[in-house]
């Protein structure tokens, strides 16, 4: 419960650092922090293979890939709500005013059904022996779940040919 | 030779296809053989499927031809197929005549025309599309020729676009139209819900079953179909695109917007007999539209100076009298009044076209006059033609326009008070076009002189229109009542027993209406010839009322005031940026809101990512609202 | 044990600054860090489902493993695309990508 | 543990379109005339074509993640169809916009897969993949021409939009797995119908399918999810876009049929927040398009309009309303395709759009583009005997069948105002003196003419012989047994 507390925290604390940050670089850390403590609260579920997935995808692959970007692009500010030149209200346009409206209502429409119900009192108490492992993953993945299977590869094909496809430079003509 | 009748379908649109793909290599000459003979063929298989139609026994004078299976969709099933019975080829045999006659009268009418081909090639297509209209078996295929002659209507009224009051004039009438297809479509949805059906047969054989006489729903649909009438047949309010719609090319006007197109709604109000009858609030509607209509555009008739919008008022006017009849349940004699109307006003457009291109496409009567001793042969069949309309004893319209005054008598009296006196007015515009036209001395004298005789194809199909004209009346004597033994047992499948009318009243009313016409024949020449100041001072003593009738009540202008400047200001208002030149009656300030609006949701579009993501996140909290809280 | 509804709140509140993330940057790579806490977000959600409704059903895990996958693909098409962009204008500014409107 | 058999042949067109990629992919290395690409692709177009059709295995296939029914190979062959009449079109226009032809060919038959496996699955992972597939070709393919300058941003906004909406959309799957208990259509159509009251996360349901619908949403550009569509589609090379607004519709509004049966409780408030979208997406369509100068834009606006009418059918909640939907689907991949077809073979080499000036007196310069555009433009209208007026029929008479009849009355509005932006077109194209150059038109190839021809002679056939194919899509529509 309370490691939960923390983590949970973590993860909002780090969210939020993602989306006002003044620096994309920065941005990119906290991003890797909410990950990984999205790994951890995996982790308190028995959910040991995805929070090695979520390691090695998110962290090690993706963060890595966004790093990337941002320093290839130049890491120049992110003049936006992340500024530090005006104050806050300033910064809050229009447009991300009513943005913050909907975001708090898309979140009571939410969170309405999710308090409505039985979800309260519900918890997560089944036993989960082993579920989480790589070998129970393995057994289903590739006999019930071998058509998502293909398909995935045929997902990251494509990203693949979109990815060298789009890296190439025009032709100057 | 039944079986055979979609040949008749067959040959127009071989025409529309070869004419549309080869016509500019065929050359004008050979377009212009080619277009009537597909025409006349067709006239021919109309007159073979007539006789076979004749020689079978009155209960078997119904037969359908299935085509092919067009739809199917589980238990409902739309056949292609086309309905013969006593009604539709009446009609399909008026409109092959008077289209054949017509393509004639083209041909040598539009000669000087660069786009000959593309002119007959839609002729064509509209034959194509009036044969599919009244020939079809149920109400989606009427629709599709509906909608066919609407689009045909629309390019012919525009076929000059060089000149912008074509233009606008195929835009008034495209846009007045869509209003009326409008309210047909909605009707045969409900038809469709309601009944299970579309075919005439199912329908007409169920309504009575599934809707109880009055009730709302038929009711409905019958009004929806008016509506679509309205529009089609230029009734109030729907009347205002026809006078315009005289742009177009003469032969057009005469074949399009006065014989055939215009008298579809009259067309689908009869073969929906059964429902009119099942609703009859609703053909109470339809008569008193038509009888208003019929003195409204009358009067207006009365004061206009351009002969061809005279002979557009005029079949307003006149299909207001075809929708008396249907309204009053006399189906039959509006069917005939269609049909000699059709030879009649046909043949007045054309003598008018043949004055027109004698006095280099002057169509003011003010500059005419004594015309008769240079065009002889127009000035007798335009004479005919004027006869007929205005009723006079033994041509054709004095027994069509009788039939329906007396069937009016015996339903509506004061629809026959009304319809009375338009025909009294009839007479008099009537005659009022013949003697300033014809008769009296020449006004301008240049036009005058240059004025010549119209070659013989466009001669010859007038005399066989003015013999049309004479004769077509005596199909519906009301002593033989051919026409109405005819057409009967087409409305009333079940077979209900003919009533019988007191002849001696019909007589009476015969004599009243044969009188009235020779009266106002006789007040115009008075007016016209022997007082020419009367009608000035007829209309000083009027004064405003003169006025108004002369400026068409102003109907425009009401539009203009009512739905266009308030729409326009309110445009001006909300955003300061109307497109001005798009303002020219009702309906283009219809379509400048609308094109208003336009601008606006454009400008919701601003071209950047997190705007367009905002709208995303805007409807996905709506959408949730919604559901999360029902 | 931790109750379902603290994680589903967890994961609603992870969403929503996502989304809001993704409409308050102007940096196309802004958008997508929002984006993708967006997805993890719901991958919380699938964990804690899983869990809840029994883990001998792998449904809900399996889930969260391809959404990881798709996760992935979307990321490097993405930034290949925003690197295109760059070398064409200069600029990530989604603000400043506005050619088209109307 | 044994592995199960898995019925490779239920996914037979799935794999020769994979296979046929790898294979232009290598051909791509070797082959020096690059229209042999092209026409690989058709081979395998028609390859998976024949196999959709000739082998039809019955039951659900892999473990329920794909269904076999009448549904899906109807929205297969559509979207089959759509893709063999893109690659048609570009074939002599490749080199026009890029110079990886390659790529590009591979990208749509990947694209294809996606749609295929979106339309025909039945368990929302493969969904969500399938819809992911398609997407991430797509969001590649809109950048493809690089000498538009707008392409490339069409693309960045195409997957910025699209990946947002995805957030969306995985979040409604999530919670309808939650209120469920499992992803698969077939399962929470039975969890649904045998306890729908004692389901323990019940509220979470109306807000899954709604999120879902912000997906669906999207993909259709139903408004206001619309509004990356006319950047998108303008800025698309004009092939790619002609093959995008008819193919995705497809895939995506057969999938957005399939979870509706599924969570289907037709209760009114649902019909009426499907009713209530379509009612803006048509009208906001419309309205914008009256006044666009660029054709590409025009026909973008005019396609979320389409999706309004075929989302009429949904809304209507009745099988008739869902067939006209099917109905419209088919009828708007040939007249849409073919309106952008001959944008196609309007627009100047060196150009990605057509301006309104550009096609003034087309009819003189190119007699048989003009006509076929205007059998196009009357089908988008909705004139009959063409498919777009039975189309509309259809679907607004279902809306008249369950009892919402302003639902019609707004449609049959829309249509009235739609025509006179789509006769803008035929009346610019007949009544005007030419404005553009004779030579700027270039040459139109046969690949072209083949693909105006099949979908003009489409667009009149398949409204005047409807009755074969109107018993299949019967079919479809009967199998998913709504209650």
């Amino acid at each position: 419960m309370f490691l939960f507390v923390v983590f949970a925290l973590i993860a909002l604390a780090a969210a939020v650092g993602v989306i006002t940050s003044r620096k994309p670089v920065y941005s990119a850390l906290f991003l890797l922090l909410n990950f990984a403590t999205l790994a951890a609260l995996y982790i308190m579920v028995e959910a040991q293979f995805l929070a090695a997935v979520q390691i090695i995808v998110y962290a090690g692959a993706v963060i890595v890939l966004f790093l990337f970007v941002v320093m290839l692009i130049g890491g120049g500010e992110l003049d936006d709500i992340g500024g530090r030149n005006k104050k806050f209200l300033a910064r809050l346009t229009w447009p991300r005013g009513i943005a913050l409206v909907l975001g708090l209502g898309l979140l009571v429409a939410v969170g309405y059904g999710l308090l409505s119900g039985q979800l309260m009192t519900a918890t997560n108490d089944a036993a989960a022996f082993g579920q989480g492992s790589v070998q129970a993953i393995a057994a289903v993945l590739y006999t019930d779940y071998a058509l998502p299977f293909e398909l995935a590869s045929i997902l990251l094909l494509v990203g693949m040919i979109g990815a060298v496809a789009l890296a190439q430079p025009p032709k100057k003509d | 030779m039944l079986d055979y009748a979609w040949l008749m379908l067959l040959f127009p649109a071989l025409g529309t296809l070869i004419i549309s793909l080869f016509g500019t290599r065929l050359g004008k000459r050979a377009v212009s053989i080619l277009a009537p003979a597909m025409v006349f063929l067709s006239f021919v298989v109309a007159v073979a499927a007539f006789v076979s139609l004749l020689g079978l026994p009155v209960d078997e004078r119904s037969r359908e031809v299935t085509l092919w299976r067009w739809m199917v969709v589980g238990n409902f099933s739309v056949d292609a197929a086309l309905l013969l019975d006593q009604l539709s080829i009446t009609m399909a045999l008026a409109v092959t005549c008077v289209g054949f006659l017509i393509h004639v009268y083209s041909a040598g009418y539009m000669h000087d025309d660069e786009r000959v081909p593309r002119y007959f090639a839609f002729l064509n297509l509209f034959i194509l599309a009036m044969l599919t209209l009244v020939l079809a078996n149920n109400y989606l295929l009427l629709f599709v020729g509906w909608e066919g002659v609407g689009l045909v209507s629309y390019l012919l009224i525009g076929f000059w676009f060089e000149k912008p009051a074509a233009a606008d004039a195929g835009k008034k009438a495209f846009i007045v139209n869509r209003v009326g297809d409008f309210g047909l479509l909605l009707a045969i949805m409900f038809i469709w819900t309601g009944i299970g059906s579309l075919r005439f047969a199912d329908v007409f054989a169920l309504a009575p079953q599934v809707w109880p006489a009055g009730s709302a729903v038929v009711g409905a649909v019958t009004l929806l179909m008016l509506l679509a009438s309205t529009g089609k047949s230029a009734q109030i309010p729907l009347y205002v695109w026809l006078p315009d719609a005289m742009e177009g090319p003469t032969p057009v006007s005469a074949l399009i917007h006065a014989a055939t197109m215009v008298t579809a709604g009259v067309y689908m109000i009869a073969r929906s007999a059964v429902l009119f009858d099942l609703a009859p609030a609703s053909g109470n509607w339809v008569a008193w539209v038509g009888v208003l209509t019929a003195f409204f555009a009358g009067t207006i008739a009365l004061t206009q100076t351009d002969l061809k919008r005279i002979l557009a008022y005029s079949t307003v006017s006149q299909l207001g009298f075809m929708f008396i009849a249907v309204g009053v349940g006399a189906y039959a004699a509006g069917i005939f009044h269609l049909v000699t109307h059709a030879f009649f006003k046909a043949l007045l457009f054309l003598s008018a076209g043949s004055v027109m291109h004698a006095l280099n496409g002057e169509l003011d009567i003010r500059k005419m006059g004594n015309l008769r001793v240079k065009l002889p042969t127009t000035y007798w069949t335009f004479l005919v033609g004027a006869a007929a309309l205005a009723g006079i004893p033994l041509f054709s319209g004095f027994f069509s326009k009788d039939a329906i005054l007396f069937a009016a008598f015996e339903k509506q009296l004061p629809v026959w008070i009304i319809g009375v006196i338009t025909a009294f007015i009839t007479a008099l515009y009537s005659f009022r076009m013949v003697f300033v036209t014809f008769w009296g001395q020449e006004r301008d004298r240049r036009l005058f002189n240059h004025a010549h005789e119209s070659p013989r194809v466009v001669t010859i199909p007038l005399i066989i229109l003015a013999v049309g004209a004479v004769l077509t009346g005596y199909i519906g004597l009301p002593a033989i009542s051919a026409i109405d033994g005819w057409l009967a047992p087409a409305f009333h499948p079940a077979g209900a027993a003919a009533e019988t009318h007191s002849v001696a009243l019909e007589l009476i009313l015969l004599v009243v209406s044969g009188l009235i016409a020779l009266a106002g024949v006789f007040a115009a020449y008075q007016a016209y010839m022997v007082d020419p100041d009367l009608p000035k001072r007829v209309r000083a003593s009027l004064g405003r009322v003169g006025r108004l009738v002369e400026n068409k009540y102003y109907i425009d202008e009401i539009y203009d005031m009512f739905v266009v400047n308030p729409l326009r200001d309110l445009g001006g208002w909300l955003g300061g940026v109307f497109d001005r030149r798009g303002i020219d009656g009702a309906v283009n300030g219809l379509a400048g809101v609308t094109g208003w609006l336009g601008a606006q949701a454009r400008r919701l579009q601003t071209g950047m990512v997190g705007l367009y993501a905002l709208a995303m996140l805007f409807g996905a909290v709506a959408l949730l609202a919604w559901l999360a809280t029902r | 044990m931790v109750p379902l509804s603290w994680y589903l709140i967890l994961a609603a509140a992870l969403f929503c600054i996502g989304v809001f993330g993704a409409l308050a940057r102007r940096n196309a790579v802004g958008i997508l860090m929002g984006i993708e806490l967006m997805l993890n977000a719901v991958n919380i959600n699938l964990v804690a489902f899983w869990r809840h409704i029994g883990p001998d059903q792998m449904t809900g895990q399996l889930f969260a493993i391809f959404v990881i996958t798709v996760a992935a693909a979307e990321a490097a098409v993405g930034l290949a695309l925003i690197i295109a962009i760059y070398r064409q204008r200069n600029t990530v500014n989604v603000e400043e990508i506005d050619m088209m409107k109307g | 543990m044994t592995l199960p058999t898995l019925n490779f042949l239920a996914i037979l067109p799935l794999l020769i379109l994979v296979a046929a990629t790898l294979l232009v992919l290598l051909a791509d290395l070797v082959v020096r005339n690059k229209r042999v690409l092209t026409f690989l692709g058709l081979l395998a177009v028609a390859a998976s074509l024949a196999a959709v059709l000739l082998v039809r295995p019955a039951a659900p296939t892999f473990q329920g993640m794909t269904l076999a029914d009448e549904l899906g190979l109807f929205a297969s062959v559509a979207i089959l169809v759509a893709t063999g009449l893109a690659l048609l079109l570009a074939l002599e226009r490749t080199s026009d916009f890029t110079r990886r032809p390659g790529a590009y060919v591979a990208l749509l038959l990947l694209a294809t897969a996606g749609m295929i496996v979106m339309a025909k699955a039945s368990d929302f992972i493969t969904i969500f993949l399938g819809l992911e597939i398609l997407s991430l070709s797509l969001y590649i393919l809109v950048g493809f021409a690089q000498r538009d300058a707008r392409s490339n941003e069409a693309a960045l906004k195409y997957f910025l939009l699209g990946a947002f909406a995805s957030g969306f959309f995985l979040y409604g799957m999530a919670l309808i797995y939650a209120a469920t208990g499992s992803t698969n259509l077939a399962e929470i159509s039975k969890g649904i119908a045998s306890h729908s009251a004692s389901l323990p996360f019940a509220p979470l349901l109306p807000i899954g399918v709604g999120l879902l619908l912000v997906g669906y949403g999207f993909k259709l550009a139903l408004v206001p999810f619309h509004m990356w569509t006319p950047d998108v589609y303008q800025g698309a090379p004009t092939s790619v876009t002609a093959f995008m607004s008819v193919a995705t519709k497809t895939a995506a509004f057969a999938s957005l049929i399939r979870v509706l049966a599924a969570v289907w409780s037709g209760d009114r408030p649902w019909l009426l927040a499907l009713a209530g979208l379509a009612v803006v997406t048509m009208t906001l369509g419309n309205l914008a398009a009256l006044r666009q100068t660029s054709l590409k834009r025009m026909l973008a606006y005019s396609s979320i309009a389409h999706a309004g009418y075929v989302l009429t059918g949904l809304a209507a909640g009745n099988d008739r309303g869902f067939e006209g939907a099917l109905y419209y689907l088919i009828a708007y991949t040939f007249m849409n395709l073919g309106a952008f077809a001959t944008i196609q073979a309007v627009q100047r080499r060196d150009q990605n759009d057509v301006t309104t000036e550009q096609i003034t007196g087309l009819s003189t310069q190119r007699p048989g583009l003009a006509l076929l555009m205007t059998v196009f433009m009357f089908a988008l209208t909705g004139m009959p005997p063409l498919v777009g007026f039975f189309g509309k029929l259809y679907v607004f008479s279902g809306a008249v069948q369950g009892g919402m009849t302003w639902l019609a009355i707004v449609g049959v509005i829309n249509s009235a105002i739609a025509a006179y932006y789509y006769l803008r077109v035929t009346v610019l194209m007949y009544m005007g003196g030419a404005t553009a150059a004779a030579g700027d038109i270039p040459r139109t190839g046969w690949a072209v003419w083949t693909t105006l021809v099949i979908t003009a002679v489409a667009t009149l056939a398949l409204g005047l012989w409807q009755q074969p194919w109107m018993e299949s899509i019967r079919e479809a529509v009967t199998l998913l047994a709504l209650r």
